[in-house]
């Protein structure tokens, strides 16, 4: 066996990211890593439940939020949760060039994401004086949806090291595993969104 | 194994002579000899517990022996292979329904006493003290009586008295081990618990949650009397009246010092006009002061003791919240004649001792 | 690379191997030496806060020293003592005894201990910068935000850096059992120990988050003035108390499980026996995982949390005796009928068993909540978890030093040696813990300065007292015994308990790469099974090949010490923009030495084939 | 445990066309997920129904899509994904816990 993993259209295995050990363990390391996670936003949640009445005479949720922009941002990152399943779609065709296309595709959401986040935090911070200094309510509020912000942050990062290094490598057993990796951890914080929009801003509305 | 045995007796012999000779420990501290029902609800489940247990421990012990005794390799068979048996059905369902059996022989009394010292249903009918746990003192505020203390908390014997505990900074935790197990004074809610003395008496109260350098000092006193005693203390305090006070000369210019200095800035002397529900002072309540069964928790109310304690509280009690007063020794004691002879009831720790 | 183990090298060349070493091997050798120097460490703190208490109102020291030494103590020897050691023997044994060559991140595995090096290194320098943290090991939030200084502050840092470590270290286990156990290792041959790795690494994996998050919220409370426990802005402290907790009870099984795993091993091994009940042991094992993440409000029956909630809590904490309890008698059916060598190992598996039920019983009576109101937060509560955590954790880590240490090291430690720290440790520990029952009983809160005078506890407290002096010496009997037996200790062979798991067929201590050819196992005890059915060398599992190994690098020693200045920069970074320097400096150092992990392709080396034929030879001919 | 790259199977006209039967499922799954959203947020505009009813609903749609995510984007029902099932139903019950602790016990 040789250390060069280059894939060939003839011996391309149909998953590339688990044909190599290496592979296996990085696809079963990166799902352990999530179970954490589920218990690391888990306790964010309960802590927003805990103190979202806390408000210590601060804006409350129902002051603050509302539903549009919020509507635009999940629909930015339910896309790029689908781009990126396109990228792996891609990948296991082993069509690199398509790949990197959609891979760059879901950045480019992520990134809008991030923006709109970031114009919501700075719009409650002005206009309503809403950090997370007011209120116990205001420390768990960004707390929560910062940290999902942190992790947005950081896998926009990883997929830009990823893509620049692997610019002009093509696909390969060494990196395909690294690809799909990400695109895991895309998913994931996809999920977390899913409950952050519901439990954040919709149920904060209705309450 | 021989050694093996006889350590372990040896151990237990030990262990046991010097439970013999330390008893149960301290009458009125002790949360072995309970003198409350709370207290003694917590006590009949740790005999109920230790029984059980024993009842464990000497199953485990005795397997144990028998196969140290008859299992260690002997000489002659070094090298017998044992049968590998992998396992008997009957032997672990056994030791699986057994447990079970005794946990739930523990477990359901736990319960029933669990929700019975919970039940505050008729709270209203009885007397109830707000009690707030400070940096290192305890305050109580009678609801319907009016009257404010601190370090001390008389109630009546064989009645019962329900507490609302809280914090004012840190977390503490409240226990006076022969009345009633703990209950924690949170700094964000109130914690209801009641307590019920059947004996007179004066019961050491402990705060049992790390709160900071002087947590071993934080102690309080309950003082259980009469009936009739607990109504004339109450009276007495209702109708404390500051400036009619038979102090002598000494005591005087010690109020007057007193004044001076704004102690009152911290410590109120109590009249009755001045009951403020919910009023937590930030220091303890010093009406009755004369009467103290010990003062700052662990301290005996001695003259030379208490210039100690205007001149250098920080060092009997490590960061506590008294400022330094500045005070010259003959300031200090002509101020501790004062406190020592604010006597404002008969009713007394020393009185019910007796 | 690959060059024969008998060259001499030089000191610089020995430490540069350790530091850039990717070996599990001596990855679990240095954690077994950080944990022990931490131990130590820990041990003399204990040592500090018995001697404050032999008499009443002693001022052997101030309350503000005693507070840091008993909040260091407790963090010290949970965090960085108990634990890593217990890692330590895991990296050590458990990829052997599931027959890999490797663990699944070898990269990940060195960042993990030097993370937790780095973490422990961060909160000890406390002591010399103004002090330690003082709000005990549970750092529970109106206190730790009440307490000044930066002491709170190094725990929050050295706690985040040392958990992220632990963290890592956990999936790293997870993901070796899982995917590389040798032909054959089905689930259901893994020996005990693999098992216990796998377990605890899971609670590794659920319970540490939530540590990570609290340490988060305190930090930022401290630091950045958030509410989260403030009360006057709507904070809720209890929270912090929930959080903890719902980290800290799995925390305690984290400790227990992977000794109940050694001394499965160790109980069969000198009882010539199979475990007895092996797959009730798995399940049961299980089982308190499973039911230990279901109890956490028994460290708050107090909290006023109301009957409904104590209740349930009550029952729940109860119920974990039952699957303990499959365990202790199975331990006891596998000695019955056995030929049993009671060696120095053995010693501490024995003296663990009453010791430990003494432990557990205590737990079960505290489970009972209405009593736990008196019990709680007293020294019936310390007698309690030292019973568990040194009759159980600690016994445990020596009966594993034992029994690993030749295929560690290649030398059996003293038998005598270990006979008498064992005598000297066991009746020191019953001596100092059985009387702290009643202590705390009699009224004597946990955590306390001094205790007064004339209130019955003196005798109580000297006669404890006196039991850590004896701990103490037999702790010092087993540091000479580890010099003694590295300078004149007998050789010992590949097998010299007469194993019955994979680690006993290869060579002590093992070749870098484990095994020539990886093990063929055909059932529960594969060596065993070998002796008593084959001609007692294990079967190949595959032809013999080039073996992939993976680089050493410094890549995991520079980033820890990355975070490490990180964490100083943030904890100063309050009172100097130095602080931010070397925070931010610090921060961009670690991820640059991530950055160029992830740029620079480490597709690791090939050990020939000849190579490998040639020391299989050699064993051959031993 | 087969620990060698597999590099028997190749990728053959039979795994494109698989690979596009699967790729055609998860833009279904995504049409789906973006339906689940919008009642979900139509929901809470119209303003119309009481939170006992709303949340419940609203936690509901979030689980669906959260299913999608997991067994379509991410694969968990596809086989080999025994382990990684296991651990996140184990950290999703630890989850739970922690919200049951947090946000109910907290409530006294
Ligand atoms: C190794 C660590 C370890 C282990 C294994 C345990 C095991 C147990 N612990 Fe302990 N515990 C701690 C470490 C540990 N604990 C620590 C560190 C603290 C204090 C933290 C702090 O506040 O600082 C603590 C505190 C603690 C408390 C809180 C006390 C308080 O603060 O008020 C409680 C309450 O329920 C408890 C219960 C239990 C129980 C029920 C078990 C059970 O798992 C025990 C099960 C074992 C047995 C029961 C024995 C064997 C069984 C049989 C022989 C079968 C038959 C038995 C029966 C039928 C009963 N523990
Ligand atoms: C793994 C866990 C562990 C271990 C092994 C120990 C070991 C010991 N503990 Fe520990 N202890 C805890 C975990 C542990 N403890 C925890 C979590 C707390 C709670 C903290 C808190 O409340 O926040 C606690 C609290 C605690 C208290 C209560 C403090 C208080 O509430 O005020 C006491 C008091 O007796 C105590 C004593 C001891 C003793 C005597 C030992 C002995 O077994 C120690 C034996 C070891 C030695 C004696 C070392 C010998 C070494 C030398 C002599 C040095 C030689 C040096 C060189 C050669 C360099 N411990
Ligand atoms: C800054 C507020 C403050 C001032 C001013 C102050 N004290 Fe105090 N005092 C306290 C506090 C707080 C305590 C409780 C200390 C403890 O036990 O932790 C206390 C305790 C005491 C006690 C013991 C009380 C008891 O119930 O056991 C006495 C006596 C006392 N103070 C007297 C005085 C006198 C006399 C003065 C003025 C010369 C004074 N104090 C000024 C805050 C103050
Ligand atoms: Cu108050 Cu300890
Ligand atoms: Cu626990």
């Amino acid at each position: 066996m040789s250390i060069d993993h280059s894939l060939f259209p003839e011996t391309m295995p149909s998953n590339p990211e688990r044909a190599t050990l290496e592979g296996k363990n990085k696809f079963m390391g990166l799902w352990f890593f999530l179970g954490g996670e589920t218990v690391l936003f888990a306790c964010l949640f309960g802590i927003y439940i805990a103190l979202k009445n806390s408000t210590a005479g601060g804006p409350s949720s129902t002051d603050l939020f509302g539903l549009e922009l919020v509507f635009f941002m999940t629909v930015l990152l339910l896309s790029s949760s689908l781009t990126s399943v396109y990228a792996m779609y891609h990948m296991r065709n082993n069509d690199f060039k398509k790949m990197m296309l959609w891979l760059g595709i879901t950045g480019l959401l992520g990134i809008g994401f991030l923006a709109c986040e970031i114009y919501e935090f700075a719009h409650y911070i002005i206009d309503y004086d809403f950090t997370f200094r007011s209120s116990a309510f205001g420390s768990a509020f960004y707390a929560l949806v910062g940290f999902h912000g942190g992790h947005v942050i950081f896998g926009i990062s990883w997929l830009i090291v990823l893509m620049i290094r692997n610019a002009r490598r093509g696909l390969n057993l060494y990196n395909a595993p690294k690809f799909n990796t990400f695109s895991l951890y895309w998913h994931f914080i996809d999920v977390v969104w899913v409950f952050v929009f519901t439990v954040v801003y919709l149920m904060g509305m209705v309450s | 194994m021989k050694r093996l045995l006889g350590k372990t007796k040896l151990l237990f012999l030990l262990s046991f002579i010097v439970l013999l000779l330390a008893g149960c420990g301290q009458e009125n501290l002790t949360a072995l000899i309970p003198k409350g029902y709370g207290a003694d609800s917590s006590f009949y489940l740790i005999v109920l517990t230790t029984i059980v247990m024993t009842f464990v421990f000497l199953a485990v012990i005795i397997i144990y022996s028998i196969v140290l005794i008859r299992f260690r390799k002997k000489k002659g068979r070094e090298d017998y292979i044992p049968k590998q048996v992998e396992g008997n059905k009957t032997l672990e369902t056994v030791w699986t329904i057994i447990p079970i059996i005794l946990v739930l022989i523990m477990a359901v009394p736990t319960v029933l006493a669990t929700f019975d010292l919970a039940d505050a249903s008729d709270a209203d009918e009885h007397i109830n003290i707000h009690v707030t746990g400070k940096q290192f003192w305890w305050h109580f505020d009678y609801e319907k009586e009016q009257i404010h203390t601190s370090q001390d908390l008389y109630i009546p014997v064989n009645t019962k008295v329900y507490l609302h505990v809280k914090s004012d900074d840190v977390l503490h935790s409240f226990w006076i081990p022969s009345l009633h197990g703990k209950i924690d004074a949170n700094p964000e809610n109130v914690n209801t618990i009641f307590i019920e003395a059947w004996e007179e008496g004066v019961y050491q109260g402990l705060c049992a949650e790390l709160c900071g350098l002087s947590h071993s000092l934080m102690d309080f006193k309950v003082i259980v009397v009469s009936e009739e005693d607990y109504d004339q203390w109450v009276q007495d305090m209702q109708s404390v009246n500051v400036d009619d006070e038979s102090l002598d000369a000494v005591a005087q210019d010690g109020k007057a010092l007193f004044e001076e200095n704004n102690c009152m800035n911290c410590h109120a002397i109590g009249s009755p006009a001045d009951y403020a529900p919910g009023r937590v002072p930030v220091g303890p309540d010093l009406t009755n002061f004369g009467n103290r069964d010990k003062f700052a928790g662990v301290l005996e109310p001695t003259k030379e003791n208490l210039v100690e304690w205007l001149i250098n509280n920080e060092e009997l009690k490590p960061g506590n919240h008294m400022k330094n007063m500045d005070l010259t020794e003959d300031e200090a004691g002509k101020i501790a004649e004062y406190l020592m002879q604010l006597k404002h009831s008969d009713v007394t720790p020393e009185s019910v001792k007796d | 690379m690959g060059i024969a183990a008998t060259e001499k090298r030089s000191i610089g060349a020995f430490i540069w191997d350790y530091l850039t070493t990717v070996d599990h091997k001596k990855i679990g050798i240095l954690y077994i030496l950080g944990g022990g120097f931490f131990f130590l460490l820990g041990g003399l703190e204990a040592m500090v806060i018995r001697i404050q208490l032999i008499e009443p109102n002693n001022d052997f020291v101030s309350a503000q020293t005693f507070n840091e030494m008993l909040t260091m103590h407790g963090t010290t020897m949970i965090f960085l003592a108990a634990m890593p050691i217990i890692i330590g023997l895991m990296n050590v044994a458990m990829p052997l005894q599931i027959g890999a060559r490797d663990v699944a991140f070898p990269f990940l595995n060195a960042l993990g201990f030097w993370l937790f090096m780095f973490g422990g290194i961060l909160l000890n320098l406390s002591w010399f910068l103004g002090g330690a943290p003082d709000a005990g090991w549970t750092s529970y939030a109106s206190l730790a935000m009440d307490s000044p200084g930066h002491g709170v502050d190094f725990y929050i840092s050295g706690l985040q850096i040392a958990g992220a470590g632990t963290l890592m270290g956990g999936i790293n286990f997870i993901a070796t059992i899982v995917n590389m156990r040798g032909p054959g290792m089905t689930y259901l041959r893994m020996p005990m120990f693999a098992w216990a790795t796998l377990i605890t690494s899971i609670l590794i994996l659920f319970a540490f988050p939530a540590l990570t998050i609290n340490l988060f919220l305190l930090m930022f409370d401290r630091m950045f003035d958030t509410a989260f426990f403030n009360v006057n802005l709507g904070g809720n402290q209890v929270i912090y108390q929930h959080l903890f907790w719902i980290f800290g009870h799995p925390e305690v099984y984290i400790l227990i499980l992977p000794v109940f795993g050694i001394f499965s091993d160790v109980f069969s091994t000198f009882s010539k026996k199979r475990l007895f009940g092996y797959t009730a042991m798995v399940f049961a094992t299980m089982l308190i995982a499973f039911l230990g993440f279901m109890v956490w409000a028994h460290h708050m029956f107090t909290v006023g949390l109301g009957p409904v909630a104590n209740a349930i809590f009550a029952v729940g904490t109860m119920a974990i005796a039952v699957p303990t309890g499959i365990k202790i008698f199975n331990w006891l059916a596998t000695m019955w009928g056995g030929n049993i060598t009671i060696n120095a190992a053995m010693h501490w598996a024995l003296g663990f068993i009453p010791s430990f039920t003494i432990g557990g019983m205590t737990g079960v009576m505290l489970g009972s909540a209405v009593a736990d109101y008196q019990y709680h937060d007293t020294y019936f509560v310390v007698a309690h978890f030292h019973y568990v955590i040194i009759g159980g954790t600690v016994f445990g880590i020596f009966a594993g030093l034992h029994y690993w240490w030749p295929k560690m090291f290649g030398k059996i430690l003293n038998e005598t040696l270990g006979k008498i720290t064992f005598w000297l440790f066991f009746i020191g520990f019953h001596l100092t813990f059985m009387i702290q029952h009643f202590l705390g009983l009699m009224g004597m809160p946990r955590r306390y300065w001094v205790f007064l005078e004339g209130r019955e506890l003196d005798l109580g407290n000297f006669i404890s007292t006196i039991g850590a002096f004896f701990m103490a010496a037999g702790v010092i009997v087993f540091l000479y015994n580890i010099i003694h037996t590295a300078i004149k200790g007998e050789q010992a062979g590949a097998d010299p308990w007469d194993g019955r798991t994979l680690e006993w067929s290869i060579a002590s201590p093992p070749p870098y790469y484990n095994f020539e050819q990886l093990p063929l196992t055909r059932g529960l005890d594969p060596l065993w099974i070998e002796k008593t059915e084959g001609n007692g060398k294990i079967v190949p599992g595959e032809p013999l090949g080039d073996v992939h190994m993976p680089n050493g690098s410094i890549l995991p020693f520079l980033m820890s010490f990355g975070f490490f200045v990180a964490g100083l920069g943030f904890i100063y970074q309050v009172d100097h923009w130095l602080g931010y320097i070397a925070l931010y400096g610090g921060m961009a150092f670690a991820i640059g030495c991530m950055i160029v992990r992830s740029l620079k392709d480490d597709h690791g080396y090939y050990i020939p084939k000849e190579e490998l034929e040639e020391a299989l030879v050699e064993r051959e001919a031993d | 445990m087969v620990n060698q790259a597999n590099t028997e199977e190749k990728v053959n006209a039979y795994e494109q066309e698989r690979n596009k039967e699967e790729m055609k499922k998860q833009v279904i799954s995504f049409a789906l997920m973006i339906v689940l959203t919008l009642i979900s947020f139509g929901l809470v505009a119209s303003g119309h129904l009481e939170s006992i009813f709303a949340i419940p609903i609203l936690l509901m749609m979030a689980i669906i899509q959260v299913g999608f995510q997991f067994y379509y984007f991410m694969h968990l029902k596809d086989k080999g994904h025994g382990m990684p099932a296991t651990l996140i139903y184990g950290g999703v019950w630890a989850a739970l816990l922690t919200l049951a602790g947090l946000g109910v016990i907290s409530w006294w």
